[in-house]
């Protein structure tokens, strides 16, 4: 292997050096532009989400019955030429059902569209990101200790075994009767569920976070540098901090990506089997799903919470490849 | 690597049995009631004799020990009984008689036999989830290799902008697109599949296919999605390669260099991941089975669990199970086949 | 520039003016910078160098081997049969590479590919180059890793390259290099990873085989003592650039250019007397984040003077076949 | 119309049943969809027309005590079969197959999900080989229930009498392809997925059925179902499309079918708990123990009932398939009561002022109304169903602002209606203060229905939470009317008993009826001789179906 | 080494360090790699012993073996008056500071996600209880200690050059202030220039703390230079130990008068015929009977093939195994007198 001295070599000394490490990943990440405009966008979403309920304050229970059914305020443009202007000027005269009221419309029982979007945002995001976490949290442990203490390899191994074999319907069907009523004692009905759909999702969804790590641990357990931290007395809970967790990063960051994905789909089919949030409550998947009978006639009741899911996996997809790259101190350092 | 084989075989009894206890157990103490599915206008005395009539009435170990017996040793007479008698393979021998009427795994749904309703099955969702699989991972190669060799070109970025979207789609959602475009709007494939149809000649094969185009096509996009990251990630890792520069200096093909020496390398976490989704073609897919009425196991899983047809669902769960673990060992002895450096101690 | 060299008709390799750029994120990397040398047939050139001093950088561009991009050849030529390689289309350079021109790299332990079985990688090559049938190219494979020395060679055909040592993986490198007897064999600090009773294995090989396939070698290493065991003729490398030139006994006897004496002081000596403390280089290689405008070892040369750091001197000849790039070989430094 | 030709003339007939039929014994299920189906195969002695009047079928008349054929003293129905009906293998019906219909249905280890229609039969006898009298333990008032209506069919002796009791599940041929005298018979059945059926050759009536065969395709949703046939015609008959009203109306537009709906009994209804549902009272939760802190209070059910717009739940979730209705009984004609109609239309006000009358204000502003330290909150359950949860929304916006606090619960609907006694959320352990569903009754018979609200139905720990009486009215008085009409056989004197025990119903507040369900299907335009049916099987005169030009 | 001197402070018996090789079902132990097959020696205070052998002779092995980083089959390891062989874990890891390593390769033995600064604190943390300033300060005067730019303590071992690289190992293992280090071949992934900066570190260091050396490597010529006394290694065993002048002047043992010979040498002064080393190393799984390097030894007679030579004090100080130096044909004496004589050199 070449030494690659030369370019590395640090004659002058940058005073960027100085700044630290996370001044150096912010620098790297930086120069990834899909990163960027990935993480702008997220922020831009998580902000909306957090406070466009405050902006628009229309509650996104109230059912407007008056106007059920409302179209979004771009339908006017489904209109002959001469009647486009004068239906955003004046849309209550339009041959569309349409309303600045309800700039995105309203659905069959008359609730804004828009306030659903921004509140249902609130909960996808939230379970997405918290269901993800339990996931990778559960899978980067369970794959690092058994690729790391050689005995609990097996047992460990025939548990994801068991997981992946288990059927996820009955087992939150458990999950629900055993500590629904516990959990919405302590935490009220929503939060209750909320941290019961959010580990229900988690724990069926660690396994094949479980399953790359180990690999990787296995090979990265015979890499030097681990020995060389044995010869220093390094006790296997650091080691497995400092040496071994920061190693499989890449793989956990992939992880992630698809299990925010994973998490607000899987929300979005146990609402529909009735054991997810309460009915009034909106979330993204619920809205897709609520959505779907009537995509013929309102698309727009699919496309905003579908296009919403697909740019939060999206922008986390390439954050997640220039954290990765930003992390990775071999390409920050070129 | 015959002796890792069997080692694992034998370990996987236990471990099988132990998963098809967690299950059971799981089922047991979900709630949720065979009866649910009866109308109300059934009074509660019928409901509980007809419960009785199910077996419901006795304990819980007594029943598992029930589907125990009946799984390993009943139905398997039952198999061996039909190859000796039906199946082109082994049906030259004599017929075994096995089976002398003992009490099979019984569905409480249909009341019959539940490995009959597995095996009517099995041909819809091979053929459409199956083939979605195989024309996913057919498609999902190539789109990975490409991208891998043309990193950062227009193929590579729109490859990563679809696979994205194709895997954050709900295929509740882009199943009913694709009916609404293609059956509804331009009228080209049935929106429903017909499990009778039989291919006997030309015209019914295009039948035959035309009604598979929809569901495959939603189920391949998914595959498409996840194995063509995988196999990009894996190229990209092997393209940068020593062994590479060197196929190059021995003079051969980018197509020989690429196709022959990198992707025999990059195939090794891919298989994996391909040989672990197999044994989800045979669970079949829960949703678009729904969306397309294709009825196959997914389908027949859902319906029972929502049936609380136990025995079915214990039957399915336990197959899947066995499946899994069978795989799983698939995928590791591959993995040696195709990485002599792969050693099992 | 070598003089005349191209204008010999005793030359098979003629480089000239080669330029090479790594594009990275953190700017340019000109990794070579217009180097140029000649071979002759039956030679054997040594090429030593620094670490990163850019010697497998160049005989990698020769033959079009290195990813484009991260590279860039921005200049150069490089006449072998009277065509330059640098502009020949990879379609007709694969029929050189392997069949004219065999090349072993640095690393054995990864330069074979570890999924498919030694044989067939010799094999490959056979079939392709020299149209032979399977059997014949077996056939063939047994001879060649016979001819390196393997023992069990038939048997040791099937096994995969984890299976061998590295020293045998590096033999087996070179068995494929060798396969269809190369007018040119380009090495790669080929025995670094062996120890000495097998580098002398090796080496004894090389000395037989360009005696009986009169093959003419490029050796790039680090060792000085193969050098001096083996070569004709030897290219010093320093910051990518060739600083001095000479036949084998000049150089030892007669360096010319500082960085090469500086060189031969470093060495510790297994006979003779032991330094009490090894000699080294003082200061740090050039970052070669752009051509030079200075001679690259004037910061670290203890006889620099004022021209060396304002200009890049060319390479001046000394004496046959012996060249350096150091102005110290026109001119008496100007100061004491 | 008439429309006549040879049988089998129009070839295929596609019917989707999107819940597609898990056996073809409805003994062995007592789903509506095994019913269906098996309603093309096997028949009952009768069967109830579109008006909910009764139609003799395999019999030859209806007996009445008029014409001799029901005792005088009401403790026996004698019924004769029609002339020459044979069973799809050309042996004959005769009396022998009726009798052991009953004792196929009432064995006790068979687990038959319609025995209920052999209660009080106590034996059954052949007077000859067409005659069969069916005997009571004690006077039937209503004697039309055994072999009457599509759950109550007609099996072949000769195939099943090796099912008898709890070998039923082995005959899985028999289940699967039962012989029957109907107008198809079965040529392929896959449970859960599809059915296949050829016409019975020796089906009594000339020309019929007019298919040759039918396709009979389960799976997917309603709004695939409805798509098939009223969108890309890849069926003739869809069945059950609880859909929004502006999706069917949309799917109707494009021209190729048209939708049919039929009323029979289903009121979609709220049950207001009459018992303490709170979790901290432990084993005496929803007990009759613990009465509810105010939905015992009439004046409370009451308002809520009048914050209820009716139409508007109509109008979303059910449009032509609901009507608003403010009985629990609404039909059949004779029995629906007008006595309560005032619910038609909605009173916020009206409901205000009786909740202040009642001593419920928002003394905090809040907006929540509160008496004596207990304020005026409900948790609201019901099944898991898009229309449901709409319906939950739209009830809770009104009653928060009648001052109401809600919150909603949706459970899947098979632990909701599954008896499972160790889940807490089945609708009849009743968890919560308000749940809401829909019953019906089968027949058109309402004795046995309004039974349901006697005391001793209540569920309760000590029954394994099984009774009917799921909100736990209890009333003397009504338990009286119960008895009395068990013992009445008049028509008229009936329904007027009916009647009065469904306003004794109304007027507790423990019920709030919303919508009279009707069961919405969709059928090509080409298929001919549909009458929708609520009573019977939907598809109860298939026999008659015929293909024509649409 | 005179009588009455103070005990070495390393002291290695007869240390065996075996790699069991499973096969068959149940996992039983076929064989074994006798990476390190009985190896004895002594190294005093303030002594560099230099190991060489040729590559997969054990080398390293037993330069982990000494430091318990691998579990030695047989044989007691003193340093420092503590038996490490037969440490538990609590106490080794109390030890650790003592006796400290220097990896083969620099690039490896690195952390390439942690900073040059956290590498050479992770001693530190492990067994001192010094605030973050306080190692902020002794990370600095390491890093002046073995000649790195203060300034490079935030950046990545990729940034740094070979020669720096291994400086960042050797500040790690000093950072302790160990007794004893294993130097397992710092130099061999370094070119020439390089390489003479690293060892004249190790050199200084040692002047300056009076550290002790184990150091591995197969560059004869390096080691003659750094070395005090040399051990060769063969296939698992020494066959020749002897202090540096004695082994360079007159090499006892064929092997080591073949490695020796192989050395190329850069100065034409110096040429001498080279002794070239005909047949296979043998596998250590399966080492030949007799004397291990009696396949490849070109001075072999008959007596090689059956009995393994003993090791016999040849000169003063300078120890062989080989049966050439044989005073008589009797060569049955007991491996433990040889030991005894080892010790008391
Ligand atoms: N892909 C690359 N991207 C950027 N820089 C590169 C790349 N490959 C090589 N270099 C740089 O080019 C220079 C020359 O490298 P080269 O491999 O030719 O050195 P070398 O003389 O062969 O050294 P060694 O003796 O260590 O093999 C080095 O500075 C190296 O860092
Ligand atoms: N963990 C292990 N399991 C089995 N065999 C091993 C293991 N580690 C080393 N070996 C074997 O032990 C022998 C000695 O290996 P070692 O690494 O000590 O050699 P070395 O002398 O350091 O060689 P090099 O000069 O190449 O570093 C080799 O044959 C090697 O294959
Ligand atoms: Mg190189
Ligand atoms: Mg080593």
């Amino acid at each position: 292997m070449t030494d690659q001295t030369a370019t590395a070599d640090p004659a002058p000394i940058k005073a960027a050096k100085e700044r630290g490490q996370w001044a150096d990943v912010w620098a790297q990440f930086r120069t990834h532009k899909g990163a960027l405009i990935g993480s702008g966008v997220f922020l831009t979403i998580v902000a909306t989400v957090l406070f466009g309920p405050y902006i628009w304050t229309v509650d996104p229970g109230y059912q407007d019955f008056r106007s059920r059914n409302v179209r979004h305020i771009l339908a006017c443009f489904s209109l002959p030429w001469g009647e486009i202007a004068s239906c955003f000027t004046s849309p209550d005269t339009a041959a569309v059902n349409v309303t600045w009221v309800h700039p995105l419309g309203t659905d069959n029982i008359g609730r804004d569209t828009l306030a659903r979007l921004l509140f249902g945002g609130r909960i996808s995001m939230a379970v997405g990101l918290t269901a993800m976490a339990i996931a990778l949290l559960l899978g980067t442990l369970i794959g690092i200790l058994s690729g790391y203490f050689r005995r609990i390899d097996g047992p460990l191994m025939r548990l994801t075994d068991l997981f992946l074999a288990l059927p996820l319907l009955p087992l939150l069907l458990v999950m629900v009767l055993l500590f629904r009523e516990r959990l919405s004692s302590a935490f009220g009905p929503e939060g209750g569920i909320f941290i019961l759909i959010v580990c229900g999702i988690g724990i069926t969804s660690w396994m094949p976070t479980a399953r790359i790590v180990r690999g990787d641990v296995l090979a990265l357990k015979e890499r030097e540098f681990v020995l060389a931290a044995r010869s220093i007395g390094t006790r296997p809970a650091r080691m497995i901090l400092r040496h071994v967790l920061p190693n499989v990063m890449s793989p956990i960051m992939v992880s992630a990506t698809l299990g925010i994905a994973t998490a607000i789909i899987t929300e979005s089919a146990l609402s529909f089997l009735g054991l997810g949030f309460p009915p009034d409550f909106p979330t993204w998947g619920r809205l897709l799903n609520d959505g779907v009978q009537y995509m013929q006639q309102y698309p727009e009741r699919v496309v905003w919470p579908g296009a919403l899911i697909s740019v939060v996996v999206l922008s986390v997809n390439y954050i997640g490849d220039g954290l990765r790259d930003a992390l990775d101190p071999r390409i920050r350092g070129l | 690597m015959l002796t890792f084989t069997i080692r694992r075989l034998l370990t996987a009894v236990p471990t099988l049995l132990f998963i098809s206890l967690v299950i059971f157990l799981l089922l047991e103490l979900a709630p949720g009631d065979p009866m649910a599915q009866v109308p109300l206008t059934v009074p509660p005395e019928v409901k509980q004799r007809m419960r009785e009539a199910l077996g419901l009435g006795e304990p819980v170990p007594v029943r598992f020990y029930k589907w125990l017996v009946q799984m390993f040793w009943v139905e398997p007479k039952v198999f061996i009984d039909w190859m000796t008698r039906d199946s082109w393979l082994l049906g030259w021998l004599p017929d075994t008689a096995l089976y002398g009427g003992e009490q099979r795994v019984i569905s409480w749904q249909t009341r019959s036999p539940v490995m009959d309703i597995i095996v009517q099955r099995l041909p819809q969702t091979l053929w459409v989830v199956g083939m979605a699989y195989v024309i996913g991972v057919l498609i999902a190669l190539p789109i990975g290799i490409i991208s891998a060799y043309r990193q950062y070109s227009v193929f590579d970025q729109v490859g990563t902008f679809v696979s994205m979207i194709g895997f954050s789609i709900p295929p509740f959602f882009s199943g009913v697109v694709v009916i609404v475009i293609f059956s509804v709007q331009l009228g080209w494939f049935p929106s429903i599949y017909d499990t009778t149809h039989r291919v006997v000649d030309w015209e019914t094969f295009k039948v035959q296919i035309s009604q598979m185009v929809m569901p495959v096509m939603v189920l391949a996009l998914q595959t498409t999605a996840q194995i063509s990251r995988f196999m990009r990630a894996s190229m990209l890792d092997n393209l940068g390669q020593d062994y590479v520069r060197t196929a190059r200096a021995k003079g051969m093909r980018e197509r020989t260099v690429v196709l022959i020496h990198v992707l025999r390398n990059s195939m090794i976490p891919v298989v994996t991941v391909i040989a672990l989704g197999v044994p989800s073609i045979f669970g079949g897919a829960i949703i678009t089975e729904q969306i397309f009425k294709v009825n196959g196991i997914g389908q027949l899983f859902i319906t029972a669990l929502q049936a609380n047809d136990l025995p079915m669902v214990l039957t399915v769960a336990f197959i899947f199970a066995f499946l899994i673990v069978l795989f799983n060992l698939i995928a590791d002895v591959l993995y040696g086949v195709l990485d002599p450096r792969i050693r099992y101690d | 520039m070598a003089d005349g060299a191209a204008s010999r008709s005793d030359v098979i390799l003629d480089v000239s003016g080669l330029k090479t750029v790594f594009r990275t994120r953190g700017g340019e990397v000109h990794a070579v910078n217009d180097v140029s040398f000649d071979l002759r047939p039956g030679e054997l050139l040594g090429v030593v160098g620094e670490s990163g001093s850019g010697k497998s950088v160049t005989m990698m561009s020769l033959l079009g081997l290195l990813p484009q991009p991260p590279a860039e050849i921005r200049a150069g030529t490089v006449m072998f049969g009277g065509q330059d390689l640098l502009k020949t289309p990879d379609r007709d350079l694969r029929h050189i590479r392997g069949a004219r021109i065999g090349f072993v790299f640095q690393d054995p332990m990864t330069s074979l590919n570890p999924v498919f079985t030694v044989g067939y990688q010799l094999r490959e090559p056979l079939r392709k180059h020299m149209g032979l049938s399977n059997k014949a190219a077996q056939d063939r494979a047994f001879e060649l890793l016979e001819l390196v020395g393997i023992p069990d060679a038939r048997r040791r055909l099937s096994d995969y390259p984890h299976q061998f040592s590295g020293g045998m993986r590096q033999r087996v490198m070179i068995a494929i290099a060798l396969a269809c007897d190369p007018q040119i064999l380009i090495a790669d600090e080929p025995t670094t990873a062996l120890d000495v009773t097998i580098q002398a294995q090796i080496l004894d090989l090389m000395a037989e085989l360009r005696e009986r396939l009169k093959m003419a070698v490029i050796w790039i290493t680090h060792d000085l003592g193969v050098i001096a065991g083996i070569a004709d003729r030897v290219l010093v490398m320093y910051g990518g650039q060739v600083v001095e030139q000479a036949p084998v006994h000049e150089l030892f006897t007669a360096p010319k250019h500082p960085y090469t004496q500086a060189l031969l002081t470093t060495i510790p000596h297994i006979r003779g007397a032991r330094a009490d403390k090894l000699t080294v280089i003082e200061g740090q290689p050039p970052i070669l984040s752009a051509a030079p405008a200075a001679c690259s070892f004037a910061a670290r040369c203890p006889v620099a003077f004022g021209r060396c750091k304002q200009e890049n001197p060319p390479r001046f000849p000394v004496a046959p076949d012996h060249d350096a790039a150091c102005f110290l070989l026109t001119e008496e430094p100007a100061h004491a | 119309e008439a429309h006549e030709g040879e049988r089998g003339r129009d070839g295929q007939l596609n019917i989707i049943y999107w819940q597609a039929p898990s056996t073809l014994n409805p003994f062995l299920s007592g789903g509506t969809k095994e019913v269906e189906s098996a309603s093309l195969i096997i028949e009952p002695l009768v069967r109830f027309n579109p008006q909910g009047e009764m139609v003799a079928w395999l019999a030859e008349d209806i007996p009445t005590v008029e014409n001799g054929g029901v005792a005088e003293d009401l403790t026996s129905i004698t019924w004769t079969l029609k002339e020459g009906v044979q069973w799809s293998d050309g042996t004959p019906l005769t009396s022998e197959d009726v009798i052991f219909t009953w004792e196929y249905c009432t064995h006790p280890e068979g687990g038959c999900a319609q025995s209920s229609y052999f209660d009080g039969v106590s034996d059954v006898v052949a007077v000859d080989d067409r005659t069969i009298r069916v005997e009571f333990s004690s006077p039937k008032p209503f004697p039309y229930t055994a072999f009457v209506g599509s759950e109550s069919p007609i099996i072949q002796k000769a195939q099943f009498q090796e099912c008898l009791g709890a070998r039923a599940p082995e005959c899985t041929d028999a289940n699967f392809g039962p012989i029957g005298t109907g107008p198809f018979m079965v040529t392929d059945f896959r449970p859960n997925d599809v059915v296949t059926f050829e016409a019975n050759p020796n089906f009594r009536e000339e020309g019929k059925p007019a298919f040759a065969s039918v396709n009979f395709k389960g799976g997917g949703d309603a709004l695939a179902a409805a798509r098939s046939v009223l969108e890309t015609g890849e069926f003739d008959y869809a069945w059950n499309l609880q859909l929004a009203p502006e999706v069917l109306d949309q799917l109707a537009a494009a021209g190729n079918g048209q939708i049919v709906t039929a009323f029979a009994t289903s009121v979609e209804r709220l049950h207001l708990n009459q018992t303490d549902p709170d979790a901290s009272l432990g084993e005496g939760r929803a007990t009759m123990d613990h009465p509810h802190p105010f939905l015992t209070d009439p004046r409370v059910g009451q308002a809520l009932s009048m914050a209820i717009d009716r139409q508007l739940i109509v109008d979303v979730g059910y449009g032509a398939a609901g009507q608003v209705t403010c009985n629990v009984l609404p039909a059949p004609e004779a029995y629906a009561s007008t006595a309560n109609d005032a619910c038609k239309t909605q009173d916020m006000e009206g409901a205000k002022a009786l909740l202040e009358e009642a001593g419920w204000v928002d003394s905090d502003g809040d907006g929540v109304r509160e008496k004596d330290g207990e304020r005026l909150s409900v948790l609201y359950q019901t099944s898991t169903n898009a229309v449901r949860q709409d319906t939950q929304a739209i009830i809770k916006q009104l009653w928060e602002e009648l001052g109401v606090e809600v919150e909603l619960r949706n459970i899947d609907a098979s632990v909701f209606f599954g008896g499972d006694p160790g889940s807490p959320d089945t609708f009849q352990k009743f968890f919560a203060d308000i749940e809401m569903y829909t019953n019906n009754f089968a027949g058109v018979d309402p004795e046995a229905y309004m039974a349901n609200w006697r005391c001793s139905e209540i569920p309760s720990p000590e029954t394994q939470w099984q009774g009917s009486n799921i909100q736990r009215f209890c009333s003397e008085e009504y338990d009286a009317l119960v008895t009395q009409m068990s013992e009445t056989a008049g028509l008229e004197e009936r329904a007027e008993l009916a009647k009065q025990m469904n306003d004794m119903l109304m007027q507790s507040y423990s019920i709030v009826p919303l919508v009279h369900r009707g069961n919405p299907s969709a059928h090509a335009n080409s298929l001919g001789g549909i009458e929708m049916n609520d009573w019977d099987a939907e598809i109860w005169n298939i026999k008659d179906w015929y293909r024509q030009d649409g | 080494m005179p009588d009455g001197s103070p005990p070495p402070l390393v002291s290695v018996q007869n240390l065996k360090m075996h790699f069991p090789i499973h096969a068959g079902l149940i996992r039983r132990r076929v064989g074994e790699v006798k990476a390190v097959d009985g190896v004895s020696f002594d190294i005093a205070e303030g002594e560099t012993l230099g190991l060489v052998g040729e590559s997969g002779c054990g080398k390293s092995t037993c330069g982990r073996a000494i430091l318990r980083l691998y579990d030695p089959t047989e044989g007691e390891i003193r340093i420092d008056g503590t038996d490490i062989a037969s440490l538990n874990h609590k106490d080794l890891r109390a030890k650790r500071p003592v006796m400290q390593m220097v990896f083969q390769d620099p690039q490896a033995s690195l952390n390439p996600r942690m900073t040059v600064e956290a590498i050479i604190a992770e001693p530190l943390d492990e067994h001192t209880s010094m605030t973050t300033a306080e190692k902020r300060e002794k990370v600095r005067e390491l890093m002046d200690a073995v000649g790195l730019n203060r300034a490079f303590a935030g950046r990545y071992p990729h940034a740094f050059s070979g020669g720096q690289r291994q400086r960042i190992g050797i500040a790690r293992a000093l950072a302790l202030n160990p007794k004893f280090i294993v130097c397992d071949e710092p130099i061999a992934a370094l070119d020439v220039s390089i390489q003479a900066q690293v060892v004249n570190l190790l050199e200084d260091l040692q002047r300056q703390f009076g550290l002790t050396y184990l150091f591995i490597s197969h560059d004869l010529s390096m080691v003659r230079h750094i070395a005090t006394r040399v051990a060769v290694m063969y296939l698992g065993k020494i066959v020749e130990i002897a202090p540096r002048e004695a082994l360079y002047e007159a090499p006892k043992h064929p092997y080591t008068q073949a490695l020796l010979s192989a050395v190329p040498e850069p100065d034409p002064a110096f040429r001498t015929a080279r002794t070239i080393l005909q047949g296979d190393v043998p596998s250590p799984a399966n080492p030949p009977q007799g004397c291990n390097f009696c396949t490849r030894c070109p001075q072999v007679i008959d007596i090689c093939h059956k009995t393994e030579p003993a090791m016999r004090e040849l000169a003063p100080g300078q120890f062989a195994a080989c049966h050439l130096y044989n005073e008589t044909s009797d060569h049955a004496e007991a491996p433990e007198a040889q030991q005894e004589q080892l010790e008391v050199q």
